[in-house]
């Protein structure tokens, strides 16, 4: 569309940051690498704000329905007439939205690790990854057809990869980076062939095409079958795999944990904020097709999402480690979102999807705010063990407001964000199924109980760190400060209005019937928290050990990770991969030895005929003679 | 041709030479008998020439002829053939076609 | 029958002429017998020379003695290598044991072309088999020339005896074939009739053909008589002798016996299968080069049956043109062979190691030489080898191609092994560098110029195919 | 002299001048001078064949030239490029040039060394501008055999045992092709005239199915061989560890692709009717190597031999694609060719490099290599991306493409198998990352790496060049594959065209 080709210009100019760090590392000082960082993303921030908020104020609604534009297009590669991979950006609430999201977020990321990373020796490197990661993300929300989010899906994913690595001499780090790459790739393989499927029967790539009620997406395909299958469920589900490892949704989690690896900054941006959420936002980009052609698809989604809130938010409860926590406790979250996604209908009964986007609107918040919090804590204090910490609210002030903050906001109390956009998942959970709302009440609990444990953990109960830990510098805490302002704020972005699953308004309110007994049992965890953990006492390894296998279980993440270790290291290395090496050894390639052998064989045992002696050649010759009178005659 | 004699008969003969010739080549060990042995083919040839003109061709000599030049060249042959063997005997002391197998596989 | 009709006999009377210049020189001479080289190698070239030039064709004594395009074209070929084989054996005849004998080398030698000029242009079986025992015969002697080996002895023993027991089976089957044809004129055969007689007499008649060829399993004298024999008798009777046999084989086979062309193809299928194989089976054991050649030469008998299979003038054609550059690729071979058997007494594949390293010239005409042999383009070789495969595509005998190609693949195995052995292998004491004679070094660069042009060129195939004939 | 010949003789040229230097100096500049020249003329090529078609020249090939060799037989130096062989020449110069300066340091018989690697590029210059089924051989054969020495003097490891089953089989598979070129021509005139080796000519003659269905396999496998078709596809891992780094890289970089590009312009190009019924049976095998390369490569545990398994399952897709025999997939084919070949190349080049250092290529061995030689390590990491399918560099674009054009096939058998062969992209990244992880990442391993030198500037010219084309190709596919895919009309219609 004419007028905003120059949204594109914002991946492209993290991404031309990220060309002048990676090709000039030599030459560039860190100082100056960290400046083209910080400044390219700035800059993309701006437009991003603009072109945001001029959709969603001046241009982007017609009659007032929000319109899918196409702002900028280009055909990248050409596969067959009709399947095309175009390179463009796609406006429409959401991708506004998220916009909006990635870039502050990521601003503020940048901002933030100026400090966080200072004097670390890899800094241009992290700069040029964060750009590389930018950019990626934003290609990704912005992208027009399905192969073009692929495309994207994957630069994210070796973003990722490539920070969670970034300590790169540290096993672990290594170990979490491969996991990461490896386990989110698995998934994109659904993802791929779910998209291979899905444009082999309707015949294109494209959002507007495949999403569009009356297109061809949607109506035609409906009966044809793929062994077996409905084909657009499959393809749905195969594509929500995709998602679902990238957002990781059970059981494909278990990389994010071990993502906690990388630099605190990393997994702020990238494994609480942004690119977890793709999942969410892969699902609400083919929404109507799922509304409407694979409701039993959307089915799964909800189940998913609320087993994946649950477990998460169980396993979160018992872990020591103050990012895994914040890990799982994010997986919940976004189960959380999953599962609103999932109970939701289209059009007026769109609560559930508008809930979502609300959710991970606010989410990346204060989950955001979170992440930053426990890296000035781990800047502090040099350790991720929060039984190690306590008593740290005399010394960093500002991180524990701010911290506090982000607790009260996940924990879904009234006014923090949270709480709006909890109580709207809720709702159109208790509209849709009972089961699930059930579950998503309790987590709720869960979540308030968990966050505050480690709340008090870590600024109250009693000091055991030596030393004096000091507030982080300025150019830590003021990101700290704007994201806690954002999380106070957030919950009254008029949602409704802005993000709904078909650009028409949304009637809602205030669900009190949902919100009162989920304060109250956000309340009670928080009061429970406090009991438990304000003051060093033996009351939680009581509990845990009353709890006994349950809490081991739980604990040891319910031993997801051995199955998982079972099955890539047991199965797949010794029992295909080096079955598989050596047969082409020691079969396949012995048999064409073997067929030189023979021929030596064969010539060995041959060589008797030429024996020297001269009567003997006479013999041959003369039988050979014969032989031959004999065999033509017969054959005449 | 002679009267009362069909060619078949002679054909019995020459044949019987010949195959007399080659199992003497291939079972005689002295190299001065294996010569001998060809000559009996070479004969069983030149009779077998001469009889095939006489009995069947009798207007043209061509098979006289043959058989004139085989014997002629079986003599060059024999005189190589011996002087080689002479040959041999000085480098050998033998001339037993089994000791004659230093060259072989 | 005027003088003039002589000049149609010109190559085989220049040979004459030569051998009684070499005689009379040999009587000239006093003790130093070195000018004999000079002068045989030079009478020899411009006898090669005047042989290319436009020449008259026709018959003479009745059919006995023919000549046209084809037959002059395939004793040009033959001429070469016979000019080859005298430039690579002058340092050898100049070593102290061969010194007072050098003049028979090639008087003998001379004999034999002689045979093998008469051989080609033979118009009767007379004329054929008295060329072919002069082809022979001398080449006997030679095979023994070096009287102070055993081994020498003992493959002049071998060839000349077998090939007395060969002839033997030959002239029985002439002799039939004559009693049932009635015929010994290359034109006038009459099969229809004769029966299996005539097949009796055939395959006897071809079996002693073979014998000269090399085809198994007629060709056990071969191994031991090129290893025993003078490396230069060697090379002379892989590339001039047997080419001869092939050319005469070919020529009767399309015209006397083309009635009996089921027989014969039927044979030909056969034998050629057996031949490549046995061929190189045994040549993958070879550890003596000489040993090793003769079993490769054996081999490449067997492929060069797949031009005649098929009985057409493409076959015809492919099968000349084969020979050609067979006598190049292989005169290559033993050239190098033997001049580093005469520089070192060293020809054993072992020996070998390291050899680019200390003769670098020589190891690289080695193994053009060998792909060449084993068809590996660019080298001519690789033209020879695929036009035999089209002539034996062209009958449709894909069965037997698939043989042969599979063939083609053991043979590049042990060719592999030589250059192997000269490239790769790393060596104690290598055989140390020297300075081959110029003769030599001529005749190497023959070869090489031969194996690398005559593919290229392609009109030398074109005009061999415009002289051939089918059946 | 016009366009395509010349690209026979600047090698040829080099070669000479080459066999004229005086020192290792000497030589090696001759061969970058040469080969860049080789370079530039490729790039030239492939702007003048663009200008041409956007001039509105439509014939199948263009450049076409004809000279008459052997008159008799109606073999002819026919020779004219298609945006196939552009591309491929493209690669292939690309690669020799790189494979110079990767082998900079040479330094036994280096001039027997240089005019091998050339005489073998030469070779492979010459297949891809050929029209003629004979000469097309002929430089196959001319671009197989300089490998034996190639690989025999300069290898390592058990190279003679390599270079020998190496040249053997792929000398086995061409002499497959004899018996199918050799049955193509004795039937190209079923109406009379004149027998031809010219594929274009070959194209419009009407083969009878049975003819057809005994001559494919045949020529599909003997292409095959050298294109790692599985089960035939066992010298590779030997061939490429043993050899020197130039060699694997231009063996595996553009040798291999000669195998793809045969069996796409010759068995299917000619023997259409016989693709279509004998697909399948190929389709399983190639299908297998796909997994099969891939889950081998993880059980490995020398650098090389990870690339050569890995490199089974990439050219495995390349004819897995081809025999899927629609246009989409075969553009991938080609596509996956080129990527492959570059990023192969890249791949053995910075084996070569790291091995000159490190002295050992078994992974478990090395450790931290990122530290002591970034910049070698991050080509690494690229190479690796580019291998797994990142989007923005080559393999993606390819393998995206085959595996679309693939899925198009209406029959389910082939949409399954497609499918197998895309979760290959999983099994990639796993040993890739394994690889990476291992070697590159990590604790530094010894005391002694620290003395290494990370790139020369000889180094940096070869892995650069590579990286660009692969992140050229990654990132702006599309004139690519515009080419390729207009050039891909005349197959296509012939296999649709019954």
């Amino acid at each position: 569309m004419p007028g905003l080709e120059h949204t594109i210009l914002i991946p492209l100019i993290p991404f031309f940051a990220f060309l002048v760090i990676g090709l000039l590392n030599k030459t560039l000082s860190p100082k100056v690498a960290g400046m083209i960082g910080i400044t390219g993303i700035l800059a993309s921030t701006i437009l991003a704000y603009q072109v945001a908020l001029g959709y969603f104020f001046s241009f982007g609604q017609v009659d007032g329905v929000f319109q899918k534009i196409i702002a900028y297009k280009t055909s990248w590669l050409q596969f067959t007439d009709s399947l095309v991979i175009e390179m463009g950006a796609i406006l429409d609430p959401i991708s506004a939205m998220m916009l909006v999201v990635i870039t502050t977020v990521s601003s503020l990321v940048f901002i933030y690790s100026w400090g966080y990373m200072k004097g670390e020796s890899g800094f241009s490197r992290f700069y040029a990854f964060l750009s590389l990661f930018s950019f990626s993300m934003l290609g990704l929300v912005l992208a027009t057809n399905l192969f073009q989010m692929y495309m994207f899906w994957e630069l994210v994913g070796v973003s990722s990869y490539l920070l969670i690595g970034f300590y790169y001499d540290k096993a672990a780090a290594v170990a979490a980076s491969k996991k990461a790459f490896i386990v989110t790739r698995f998934a994109d393989l659904g993802f791929l062939i779910g998209i291979l499927l899905l444009s082999f029967h309707t015949g294109t790539f494209d959002f507007q095409l495949l999403t569009d009620p009356n297109g061809p997406a949607i109506t035609s395909v409906g009966g044809a079958t793929f062994m077996g299958l409905s084909v657009v469920s499959l393809s749905l589900l195969l594509i929500f795999i995709g998602g679902a490892g990238k957002s990781a949704m059970f059981p494909l989690h278990i990389w994010l944990p071990d993502a906690m690896e990388g630099p605190t900054p990393v997994s702020a941006l990238i494994h609480a904020a942004t690119m977890v959420v793709a999942g969410v936002y892969l699902v609400a980009r083919l929404f109507p097709v799922f509304a409407f052609a694979a409701p039993e698809a959307l089915e799964v989604v909800a189940y998913i999402g609320a087993f994946t809130a649950l477990f998460a938010a169980v396993v979160a409860c018992t872990q020591p480690d103050i990012k895994r926590v914040l890990a799982y406790s994010t997986m919940s979250q976004i189960g959380y979102m999953m599962l609103a996604l999932g109970v939701s209908g289209f059009g007026e009964d769109g609560l559930g999807y508008t809930a979502s986007m609300f959710h991970l609107f606010t989410h990346a918040f204060f989950k955001a705010l979170l992440f930053l919090g426990a890296g000035s804590i781990i800047h502090a204090v040099h350790t991720n063990d929060i039984f190690k910490m306590g008593g740290l609210r005399k010394f960093m002030p500002i991180t524990h407001i701010t911290f506090l903050i982000a607790c009260l906001a996940i924990a879904g109390i009234p006014p923090f964000a949270g709480f709006f956009s909890k109580d709207e998942i809720l709702a159109a959970a208790l509209v849709s199924n009972k089961l699930i709302f059930g579950v998503g009440f309790a987590v709720a609990g869960l979540t308030a109980f968990y966050m505050f444990r480690l709340y008090f953990m870590v600024f109250w109960n009693e000091a055991k760190i030596e030393g004096a830990p000091h507030e982080s510098p300025s150019v830590m805490t003021i990101p700290l400060i704007i994201l806690a302002i954002g999380s106070l704020v957030a919950g009254f972005v008029p949602f409704n209005e802005l993000v709904t699953s078909n650009g028409s308004l949304l009637a809602t309110e205030l669900h009190w019937e949902v919100a009162a007994p989920s304060v109250a049992i956000g309340l009670i965890g928080i009061v429970v928290a406090m009991v438990m953990y304000r003051k060093a006492s033996n009351l939680p390894s009581k509990l845990s050990s009353s709890l006994g296998g349950i809490y081991k279980a739980a604990y040891s993440k319910f031993y997801i990770d051995e199955v998982y270790m079972f099955v890539t290291k047991k199965v797949i290395f010794n029992l295909i991969s080096r079955p598989i090496a050596w047969f082409d050894r020691n079969i396949i390639d012995a048999f064409m030895d073997m067929t030189a052998k023979m021929t030596n064989l064969v010539s060995e045992g041959i060589k008797e005929m030429q024996s020297g002696q001269l009567h003997y050649y006479a013999i041959y010759f003369a039988s050979g003679a014969i032989l031959f009178v004999v065999l033509m005659l017969w054959m005449r | 041709m002679i009267e009362g004699v069909p060619l078949s008969h002679i054909l019995v003969v020459s044949s019987i030479m010949f195959f007399v010739g080659v199992y003497g080549f291939v079972t005689r060990k002295n190299l001065l008998t294996m010569l001998i042995s060809t000559e009996l083919i070479l004969n069983a040839v030149n009779i077998n020439f001469v009889a095939f003109n006489r009995y069947l061709y009798p207007d043209k000599m061509e098979g006289h002829f043959f058989s004139l030049f085989i014997i002629a060249i079986a003599a060059a042959e024999a005189a190589v053939a011996i002087a080689i063997f002479i040959s041999l005997y000085r480098n050998l002391k033998s001339i037993d076609v089994e000791d004659v197998d230093s060259l072989k596989h | 029958m005027s003088w003039e009709q002589f000049l149609l006999m010109r190559h085989e009377l220049l040979l004459i002429l030569a051998a009684v210049v070499v005689l009379v020189a040999e009587i000239a001479t006093g003790e130093d017998k070195n000018g004999i080289n000079h002068t045989a190698i030079w009478l020899m070239a411009s006898i090669t020379v005047v042989g290319f030039l436009p020449a008259p064709v026709g018959k003479l004594f009745g059919g006995m003695y023919v000549v046209d395009s084809l037959r002059l074209a395939m004793k040009n070929t033959l001429n070469i290598g016979l000019l080859i084989v005298f430039l690579q054996s002058a340092r050898w005849l100049n070593s102290k044991e061969n010194q007072g004998r050098v003049s028979e080398f090639y008087l003998l030698l001379l004999a034999s072309v002689i045979g093998v000029n008469y051989l080609i242009s033979s118009g009767n079986f007379l004329m054929f088999y008295l060329s072919l025992e002069l082809t022979t015969i001398p080449v006997a002697a030679l095979a023994a020339y070096e009287q102070y080996k055993s081994r020498s002895a003992e493959a002049g023993i071998k060839l000349i005896l077998s090939s007395a027991f060969s002839s033997g089976i030959l002239l029985f089957g002439l002799s039939i074939i004559y009693g049932v044809t009635g015929s010994l004129d290359f034109s006038l055969a009459v099969f229809a009739g004769a029966g299996s007689l005539g097949i009796v007499g055939f395959i006897f008649f071809f079996s002693g053909l073979a014998f000269k060829i090399s085809i198994v399993p007629f060709h056990l004298w071969t191994a031991d008589v090129y290893e025993g024999a003078p490396t230069n008798i060697s090379a002379y009777l892989s590339v001039v002798s047997k080419g001869a046999a092939v050319f005469i084989l070919i020529l009767t086979f399309f015209s006397f016996f083309r009635e009996l062309q089921d027989v014969w193809q039927g044979v030909i299928f056969a034998t050629a299968i057996i031949t490549m194989t046995v061929g190189n089976l045994f040549a993958i054991r070879q550890k003596n080069l000489k040993r090793f050649l003769a079993f490769s030469s054996i081999a490449q008998a067997g492929f060069i049956f797949l031009g005649v299979i098929g009985g057409s003038e493409l076959g015809m054609a492919a099968t000349v043109y084969f020979v050609l550059i067979y006598v190049f690729s292989n005169l290559a071979a033993f050239g190098v062979v033997n001049i580093v058997a005469v520089n070192s007494g060293k020809e054993s594949m072992e020996d070998y190691n390291g050899l680019y390293r200390t003769n670098p010239r020589l190891s690289l005409v080695m193994m053009l030489a060998l792909f060449s042999l084993a068809g590996i383009p660019p080298v001519a070789g690789f033209f020879g080898k695929f036009f035999l495969f089209t002539a034996a595509a062209e009958g449709g005998f894909y069965a037997l191609l698939i043989i042969a190609v599979l063939n083609a693949i053991i043979s590049l195995y042990y060719y592999l092994l030589v250059v192997k052995a000269m490239f790769i292998n790393k060596s104690e004491n290598p055989i140390s560098g020297f300075t081959s004679d110029f003769y030599t070094r001529l005749s190497l660069v023959i070869c090489v110029l031969g194996m690398i042009g005559i593919g290229f060129i392609g009109e030398i195939y074109d005009y061999l195919q415009s002289i051939s004939f089918g059946l | 002299m016009d366009l395509l010949t010349l690209h026979i003789v600047v090698p040829v040229l080099t070669l000479i001048g080459i066999a004229f230097a005086r020192n290792l100096q000497q030589t090696r500049t001759i061969a970058a001078i040469g080969m860049g020249i080789q370079l530039l003329q490729s790039v030239n090529l492939v702007f003048a064949f663009l200008a041409e078609r956007r001039g509105g020249n439509t014939a199948e090939v263009v450049f076409a030239k004809s000279i008459v060799w052997f008159e008799s037989l109606n073999i002819r130096y026919d020779i004219g490029v298609d945006g196939i062989s552009v591309a491929m020449i493209l690669l292939t110069s690309v690669v020799i040039f790189t494979g110079v300066f990767a082998s900079w340091e040479t330094k036994d018989l280096y001039k027997e060394f240089f005019i091998s690697l050339i005489l073998l590029a030469a070779g492979v210059f010459g297949f891809f501008i050929s029209l003629d089924l004979f000469l097309m051989f002929l430089f196959f054969e001319l671009a197989v055999i300089p490998m034996y020495l190639l690989i025999g003097i300069w290898g390592s490891g058990k190279k003679e045992y390599a270079a020998m089953k190496l040249t053997l089989m792929l000398m086995a598979g061409s002499a497959l092709l004899v018996v199918g070129i050799l049955g193509l021509y004795f039937n190209s005139a079923p109406g009379g005239g004149q027998y031809t080796f010219n594929i274009i000519e070959l194209s419009k003659v009407v083969f009878p199915i049975e003819l057809q269905r005994f001559l494919f396999p045949f020529i599909f496998i003997g292409f095959g061989v050298i294109g790692a078709l599985f089960p035939f596809h066992t010298w590779s891992p030997d061939g490429h560890s043993s050899a020197p780094t130039a060699v694997s890289m231009l063996h595996a970089g553009v040798l291999m692709k000669l195998g793809g590009y045969g069996c796409l312009k010759v068995a299917i190009y000619l023997l259409p009717e016989a693709a279509n019924e004998l697909a399948w049976i190929f389709l399983l095998a190639t299908g297998i190597s796909v997994i099969y390369g891939a889950l081998g490569t993880i059980a490995q545990k020398d650098l090389k031999y990870i690339n050569a398994y890995s490199s089974v399952s990439h050219c495995g897709l390349v004819l897995f694609a081809i025999l899927m025999l629609n246009k989409t997939a075969s553009n991938g084919a080609v596509l996956q060719m080129i990527s492959h070949g570059l990023m192969t190349a890249l791949f053995f080049a910075l084996i070569g490099m790291i091995y000159a250092r490190t002295k050992t290529r078994i992974i478990t061995e090395m450790s931290g290599i990122l530290k002591v030689m970034p910049f070698l390590s991050v080509c690494y990491v690229i190479a690796g991306l580019a291998s797994l399918g990142l989007p923005g560099l080559s393999g993606f674009v390819a393998e995206m493409t085959i595996f679309v054009g693939a899925f198009q096939h209406q029959d389910v058998f082939h949409r399954v198998l497609t499918i197998i062969a895309v979760s290959s992209i999983v099994v990639t990244a796993v040993y890739i990352l394994r690889v990476v992880g291992m070697i590159l990442m990590g604790p530094v391993k010894e005391e002694t790496y620290s003395a290494f030198s990370d790139a020369t500037w000889y180094e940096k010219v070869a892995t650069v060049a590579l990286i660009i084309g692969i992140a050229g190709i990654g990132m702006a596919p599309l004139w690519l594959s515009d080419m390729i895919l207009n050039s891909l009309d005349p197959i296509i219609s012939a296999i649709t065209g019954i």
